[in-house]
């Protein structure tokens, strides 16, 4: 953490950005928030550590409209959501230097919560510093443990792997921290009767609140203005009726960023019911993967996406029937 | 809200024995925005059509729905009626009733419910339709075509004498493309640069035709009708208005290393040089890799032996801009590199040649001045053995998937053409299949076969292999006789696969004109409309859309001429006012939406957008109404439905949904 | 399936054609005289490619019970590449409908021609059947749009 | 005061939903939020916090107003029926059931809501106090004492026994109906409370957040506050979604929509978040036109212009649930130490 701080420092005094786009400390040991810092001394509340799992690439659509470069601080995967994002012209990659930090697996405080966990006053082992298996922590109701892997975001589990994408220089080690198959939750679930799928989803479902955390923090769901806000398809509607809506909402989402998903799990991540949404995305990809080649999104930034792209013997639709 | 007019026809009893139409009106009457409701025998009858003008007026109409046929029946009749009783035509809809209902049910409760539903989803439309004005644009009348072999020459003279400006870039010294390296053609066997030459002559000296030859395409924007293209003007380094073409220069140029393109490297040229004695403009240019001024600043000797003074070492490149109407593609094709074929052996001897070469080597104009050959060693060969589908009709990915269509024809030209001129030389040939599907190519293989004993031996080559003695074992199987076959040979000949020429890519990207997997231009319909490619205003002639020999590659160099001139005879054209069209303010930028148009009729501006109280400059999209031909594949790619079909709106297209579920 | 079930339920069908062929298809049909059940409602679009999936969830939360989608057959696009598209569109929008437990075969895709009359009747019979045999779709309608 | 054995709550919960609706802190795919009890639902009490606040069950997030029928030209309007049944909100702690009576000032003085009054007349509501508090709770900041939540009836958990005593007439008819189930307390009882009361405050103080202070933050401030530039680094990390505003247990805005169901439209209310750029959307565009100045209304709503208007009452409870929930880890805390530190800096 303080080579990323010395090294801001150095860039911000050098000229070469006019602000670091980083992570600013919280006032618990689990809440750091993205932030932005234009000076050295602001630089003494940059923090770098396991509950940095935002992905900042999505702040770089505005921070490209200011003045001059800003330093961002991209973890291997989400350096993905970037290449994604200047294929659709939506960041400038002129306005960003880069920084592509370490990553070893992120925290999420959810799933330290769900072991009963509370009271929470402080963390040892969530610096990026040290190799901590182990997190420590001190409650109020006294001090408990939990492994580190068993606090890690979902999206850990399946990590795509410990390299940057683009960079203009990496601070850091990474871990690749992948220890199951991203596609083994949407087999369960292809594998379920439809009454049993059906009810799968309409129990997640049912949990929206429409609060839109998922679309508002996904780097591909980078529109101006969604579909669901605006009156062009009638489809605006905020209600949440426990009925329909939840499911167009979630399909057509999934739908609109199905081939530029880059399965960076912000959406699951921040749903405050826990709805794992990343379940519909996952499910666009196996398919495409399955009918159309592997396909990573934000590998590059010039490829064709796999629904602007097609073969002349694609599959047909009845494959979905056919194969039962 | 719309005032609309809901017609009913009985189409005789086509409609009304099997629907109440009366009740359909009736129940029009109900719907919203409907204010006036009618039945009557025909409407589509002068009767009819007086009915709907006067209501129209009487009822100051702003919408119609027209239940009646198919809309690719009378939709424009309809329209036309529409419009000349004062109301724009895009305001009128169909619901048919007669295909899609009256003709298909005999329940008459059932089919007067459906009729019902479907005048409702026809007012739920017309209740969101605007009025839509089609487009103009001028056209400039001329023509560009982009290559300048037999195709190119063809079309450019077709068009010119239609009276129309032409001008034909080639990015050789020379026009005459590949037909010129060609010593016979088949079927006929006419002498190659006879009947090119003329035409070659004709096109120069057209007063409608200018030719850049040692130029390229650099740039195109526009759209059809009205396409602004910069020409790359390659320095020659001779001046065009002062070289009498006297040859001295090529005579007595010291370089003389630069391996001859013409002749397919086979033997070399001075590096000043003209491709071929008879080349369109005979005006040489300077090699300047091969040339000692320009490698090392001494030397000079073709400027002191000009008596015009035509050398120019200054000379730059310079860009042409220029206007067209219409862009004709022609930029043939190549053989494939053979890396892939080592097998074959090309590499390792200078016996195994391709097609193109022994072209070459008949040619009186060639390397060995048309005398049959090794190359090796200069000794007349005996024993010749063809080799068919070199990399065509491959199914992995060494080769090509297609079949190159030539190859069987001229490989039994040069089978016969061999076996007359030297009777004692044995030649056999190696296929997988003949193909000769064309006038008279049957008779001219059989005549191989038959007059001119040429050994066709059905079966693949597995291997060439060069012996210590100069000779080469060719080793294959006869799959009539199920047997293998080796065969000592003193040449071979390999039918290597055509491809299109590698510069269409580039090309193709310019002119935003589809490609194919194999780089072959795409046309707008396989059937159809195979010279056009889907983008307005781009006409595909001769090999770069699809393998073909040269009275097919002249019949579609016509025609892509005529639609050429189809085009170019219009003043301006009428635009289909059905297209998409962006919502700027919600427009992301995003470039999905042009990654769908099949008519690069999508691009990008930077432009002020003033929402909402927010003034910002952003990237967003644009659409050229000339160019979109109104698919809607970009309504769907858009996720923030920015972009929307003009006709066939988002919410028109859910209104007639909503209509029919409720 | 009993006839007296049959009564009870009609279902909604929506079916969108494109103008160039399989509107085509639906009128040749017509002219034919080849009959299927009047469920079906034709939407006219332009192209395949114009079908948006959010008008094929509309239809299901508005009530509907089945959707299908024609287009021309791949390769023979008035527009070149519209139905390459749609036809990874409608691959993926109908598994993800599988996904989440719709009923597999209320939505289908086929490709019919302009000459198709024959393929276009055959084909809305057969779909209207299953339809049938589905039932009332329940799990992607709109519950307040119920009568 | 009466008690019930924790095994022989679902008893209770039976017998209470033989008469009423009752809706009570339930597990669903992972996450507990109140729903109405059926015999097989997984009944959490033991959850602090739900992730939804309890306020659906006065003011739902979305609800039918009337509905107009459509037969030819001629339209009908129903509107929609007032709540008439009673039924029994379970569980709620101290936080939300101030976060009650911050919708009470809004809904229920004049023109007073009919929907939200009608729920307010028939619910009833059982307290629940916090056995164990967490590190996101601040409500001590707004006064609120946890350990003795007031409703119509107030709840103890200890050791194993729920302790039940009913604080009004609603609470006492409630208790009368289950009374059968109920054991009288005795005098031990008492003691036993009054040491978890304690514990329960101990543990309070002991909280990060127990000592934020709120000095400054009052409708005087109103210029002073809005016109700070310390909201223009804090609005920046907040991605403009709703989460804050629909897990809140006292944000009360709406938005009335249409929905066309074919036959007609239902006009219906749903929460609507002050965070989102159409909020408050009309037809000449919006009268906020940067989340600056949406993430700044919300703060500012809660800490000076409901207090302003409400006899210094502020419309947040402490209940931590924004802490928690999040997506950028903002929150009110966050703000109001921002401004102590500007004005510490000074």
């Amino acid at each position: 953490m303080q080579e990323l701080i010395n090294r801001a420092k150095e860039l911000l005094a050098d000229g070469t950005v006019a602000r670091v786009l980083g992570w600013k400390a919280g006032d618990l040991p689990y809440n750091p928030e993205p932030a932005y810092f234009e000076t050295e001394e602001s630089l003494k509340d940059f923090v770098y550590n396991g509950f940095c799992g935002a992905n900042l690439s999505k702040y770089m659509i505005e921070a490209s409209k200011l003045e001059g470069k800003t330093m961002v601080c991209l973890k291997p995967c989400d350096t993905y959501s970037f290449n994604q994002l200047i294929k659709e012209h939506r960041v400038d990659r002129d306005k960003a230097y880069i920084v592509g930090v370490g990553c070893k697996g992120k925290l999420d405080i959810e799933k330290i919560k769900k072991q009963g966990i509370k009271g929470i006053q402080s963390i040892q082992g969530a610096e990026i510093t040290d190799d901590a298996e182990t997190l420590t922590i001190q409650t109020i109701y006294g001090e408990k443990t939990c492994a580190y892997k068993d606090g890690m975001l979902e999206r850990c589990h399946v990590c795509k792997g410990k390299e940057h994408q683009i960079y203009d220089e990496i601070i850091g080690e990474s871990k690749d921290t992948k220890d199951a198959d991203r596609f083994d939750e949407v087999r369960r679930i292809e594998a379920m009767r439809p009454e049993e799928k059906f009810a799968f989803f309409q129990s997640e479902l049912s949990k929206c609140i429409r609060c839109n955390a998922c679309r508002n923090v996904c780097p591909a769901c980078s529109c101006r203005k969604c579909v669901f806000d605006s009156n062009k398809f009638d489809s605006s509607q905020k209600a949440n009726v426990d009925s329909f809506e939840e499911k167009m909402f979630h399909i057509i989402r999934a739908f609109h960023v199905a081939g530029r998903c880059t399965d960076c799990g912000e959406c699951s991540r921040v749903c405050p019911q826990g709805i794992p949404l990343h379940l519909f995305n996952r499910k666009f990809i196996k398919d495409i993967d399955e009918l159309y080649g592997e396909y990573q999104a934000g590998e590059d930034t010039d490829s064709k996406g796999p629904l602007t792209n097609f073969t002349f013997d694609d599959a047909e639709p009845s494959i979905v029937t056919e194969r039962g | 809200m719309q005032r609309i007019g809901v017609f009913v026809c009985h189409c005789g009893s086509n409609i009304a024995a099997t629907v109440d139409v009366k009740r359909v009106a009736e129940m029009a009457l109900m719907e919203p925005g409907v204010v006036h409701a009618e039945d009557y025998q025909y409407m589509c009858s002068e009767a009819g059509q007086a009915l709907i003008a006067k209501a129209i007026e009487e009822k100051q109409l702003t919408g119609l729905v027209i239940c009646s046929c198919s809309p690719r029946m009378h939709e424009a009749t309809f329209r036309k009626a529409a419009e000349r009783a004062g109301l724009n035509p895009y305001m009128v809809e169909i619901a048919n009733i007669r295909e899609h209902c009256s003709w298909i049910h005999k329940d008459m409760e059932e089919a007067t419910k459906k009729a019902v539903i479907l005048m409702r989803a026809a007012v739920a439309k017309v209740n969101l339709n605007t009025p839509l004005q089609p487009g103009e644009s001028l056209v400039t009348k001329r023509a560009l075509v982009i290559g300048g072999g037999i195709a190119g020459i063809q079309t450019a003279l077709d068009i010119a004498d239609a009276g129309y400006e032409v001008d034909i870039v080639e990015k050789e010294p020379s026009i005459g493309g590949r037909m010129s390296q060609l010593d016979k053609t088949f079927p006929t066997l006419d002498c190659s640069a006879c009947i090119l030459t003329p035409k070659m002559v004709e096109a120069a000296a057209h007063e409608k035709i200018n030719i850049y030859t040692y130029s390229e395409v650099e740039k195109v924007s526009g759209f059809v009708g009205d396409f602004t293209v910069d020409i790359r003007k390659k320095a020659r380094s001779v001046d065009m208005d002062k070289c009498t073409g006297c040859g001295v220069c090529q005579e007595k140029c010291p370089s003389k290393k630069a391996p001859s393109e013409f002749n397919r490297g086979l033997n070399n040229r001075s590096a000043i040089y003209t491709p071929f004695a008879q080349a369109i403009p005979n005006v040489p240019v300077i090699d300047r890799e091969h040339c000692i001024k320009f490698k090392t600043g001494k030397c000079g000797v073709c400027s002191k032996v000009c008596q015009a003074g035509a050398i120019d070492y200054d000379q730059k490149d310079e860009i042409v801009t220029e206007k067209y109407g219409a862009i004709v593609v022609a930029t043939g094709f190549d053989i494939i590199k053979l890396d892939n074929y080592d097998e074959y052996a090309y590499s390792q001897s200078k016996d195994v040649i391709t097609s193109l070469e022994l072209e070459r080597i008949m040619n009186a104009a060639g390397p060995t001045s048309g005398h049959l050959e090794r190359l090796s060693d200069g000794k007349a060969p005996k024993e010749i053995v063809f080799i068919q589908c070199v990399g065509s009709r491959c199914s992995d990915d060494r080769g090509k998937s297609y079949c190159s269509k030539i190859c069987c024809m001229y490989t039994a030209k040069h089978a016969m053409l061999i076996r007359d001129k030297y009777p004692d030389v044995n030649v056999t040939v190696f296929y997988i299949d003949v193909r000769t599907p064309g006038k008279n190519f049957d008779e001219f293989y059989r005549r191989a076969v038959e007059q001119y004993g040429v050994n066709y031996i059905k079966g693949q080559v597995g291997k060439v292999i060069p012996q210590p003695d100069g000779k080469l074992l060719v080793q294959g199987s006869d799959l009539l006789d199920n047997k293998q076959i080796l065969k000592e040979a003193d040449m071979v000949v390999l039918a290597a696969a055509i491809e299109p020429n590698p510069d269409v890519r580039k090309i193709a990207t310019m002119l935003t004109a589809s490609i194919d997997t194999n780089n072959f231009l795409t046309e707008a319909h396989a059937k159809l409309r195979p010279v056009e490619s889907p983008t307005a205003g781009i006409f595909l002639s001769g090999v770069c859309q699809g393998p073909k020999d040269i009275p097919e590659t002249v019949a579609q160099a016509g025609a892509a001429a005529v639609k050429a001139i189809g085009l170019l005879a219009k003043d301006k054209l009428m635009t289909n006012p059905c297209t998409a069209k962006p919502d700027e303010t919600l427009c992301n930028g995003c470039s999905t939406c042009a990654n769908v148009c099949p008519y690069g009729a999508i691009t990008y501006e930077d432009k002020e957008i003033f929402d909402h109280g927010i003034r910002e400059t952003r990237r967003v999209a644009q659409v050229n109404s000339a160019l979109c031909q109104g698919c809607g594949a970009c309504t769907v790619a858009c996720p923030s439905g920015a972009m929307d079909l003009q006709g066939f709106s988002n919410r028109q297209i859910i209104a007639e949904v909503d209509a029919i579920c409720r | 399936m009993s006839i007296e079930a049959k009564e009870e339920f009609r279902p909604k069908i929506v079916a969108f054609c494109c103008n160039w062929c399989s509107y085509a298809g639906a009128d040749l049909a017509g002219s034919s005289r080849l009959s299927y059940p009047a469920d079906v409602k034709i939407i006219r679009v332009p192209c395949s490619c114009r079908v948006n999936p959010m008008f094929i969830l509309r239809a299901f939360e508005k009530g509907a019970d089945g959707v299908i989608m024609c287009g021309c057959h791949p390769g023979d696009c008035h527009y070149s590449t519209g139905n390459y598209y749609a036809r990874r569109r409608m691959t993926l929008l109908f598994s993800m409908l599988d996904y989440i437990g719709v009923e597999n075969g209320r939505t289908r895709v086929e490709w019919v021609s302009a000459a198709e009359g024959v393929k276009f009747s055959t084909t809305m019979n057969e779909f209207v059947e299953k339809i049938y045999s589905l039932g009332k779709n329940v799990r992607l309608e709109d519950i307040r749009c119920r009568n | 005061m009466y008690k019930i054995a924790k095994e022989n709550l679902s008893a209770l919960f039976q017998s209470i939903a033989e008469n009423q609706e009752l809706y009570l802190p339930v597990e669903v795919s992972g996450q507990v939020n109140y729903k109405a009890w059926t015999p097989d639902a997984k009944v959490s009490l033991e959850t602090l916090k739900t992730v939804k606040s309890p306020k659906d069950a006065f003011f739902p997030q979305s609800e039918n107003l009337y509905t107009v029928q459509r037969d030819g030209k001629k339209l009908s309007i129903q509107p929609e029926a007032l709540k008439e049944q009673k039924f029994v909100v379970f569980g709620m702690k101290a936080c939300d059931i101030q976060g009650v009576k911050v919708l009470d000032n809004v809904f229920l003085s004049d023109p007073v809501d009919s929907f939200y009054a009608a729920r307010r007349e028939h619910g009833t509501i059982v307290a629940m106090a916090c056995h164990e508090p967490e590190e996101s709770c601040f409500c001590k900041v707004f006064g609120i004492d946890c350990a003795e939540p007031a409703a119509d009836v107030a709840t103890w958990m200890v050791d194993g026994e729920l302790y039940w005593k009913a604080l009004t007439d609603k609470g006492e008819a409630l208790t009368k109906a289950v009374e059968s189930l109920l054991t009288e307390a005795d005098g031990t009882d008492a003691e036993k409370l009054e040491t978890e009361k304690t514990a329960i405050r101990a543990i309070v103080e002991k909280l990060p957040y127990s000592d934020l202070s709120l000095e400054g933050w009052n409708g005087d401030a109103l210029t002073e506050k809005f016109n700070s530039p310390v909201w223009e680094e804090l609005y920046k990390p907040c991605l403009a979604c709703g989460t804050c505003t629909f897990v809140c247990p006292t944000c009360q805005c709406y938005d009335i929509k249409d929905y066309d169901t074919g036959h007609g439209v239902k006009r219906y209310r749903c929460w609507d978040s002050c965070m989102y750029s159409d909020f408050t959307m009309m037809a000449h565009g919006n009268n906020r036109t940067s989340q600056l100045q949406r993430f700044r209304q919300r703060f500012m709503h809660k800490l000076v212009y409901y207090p302003a208007n409400n006899n210094g009452m502020y419309s947040c409870v402490g209940c931590g649930r924004c802490v928690e929930k999040c997506p950028a880890s903002l929150n009110i805390v966050k703000v109001i130490k921002a401004f102590e530190k500007q004005g510490g800096d000074k």
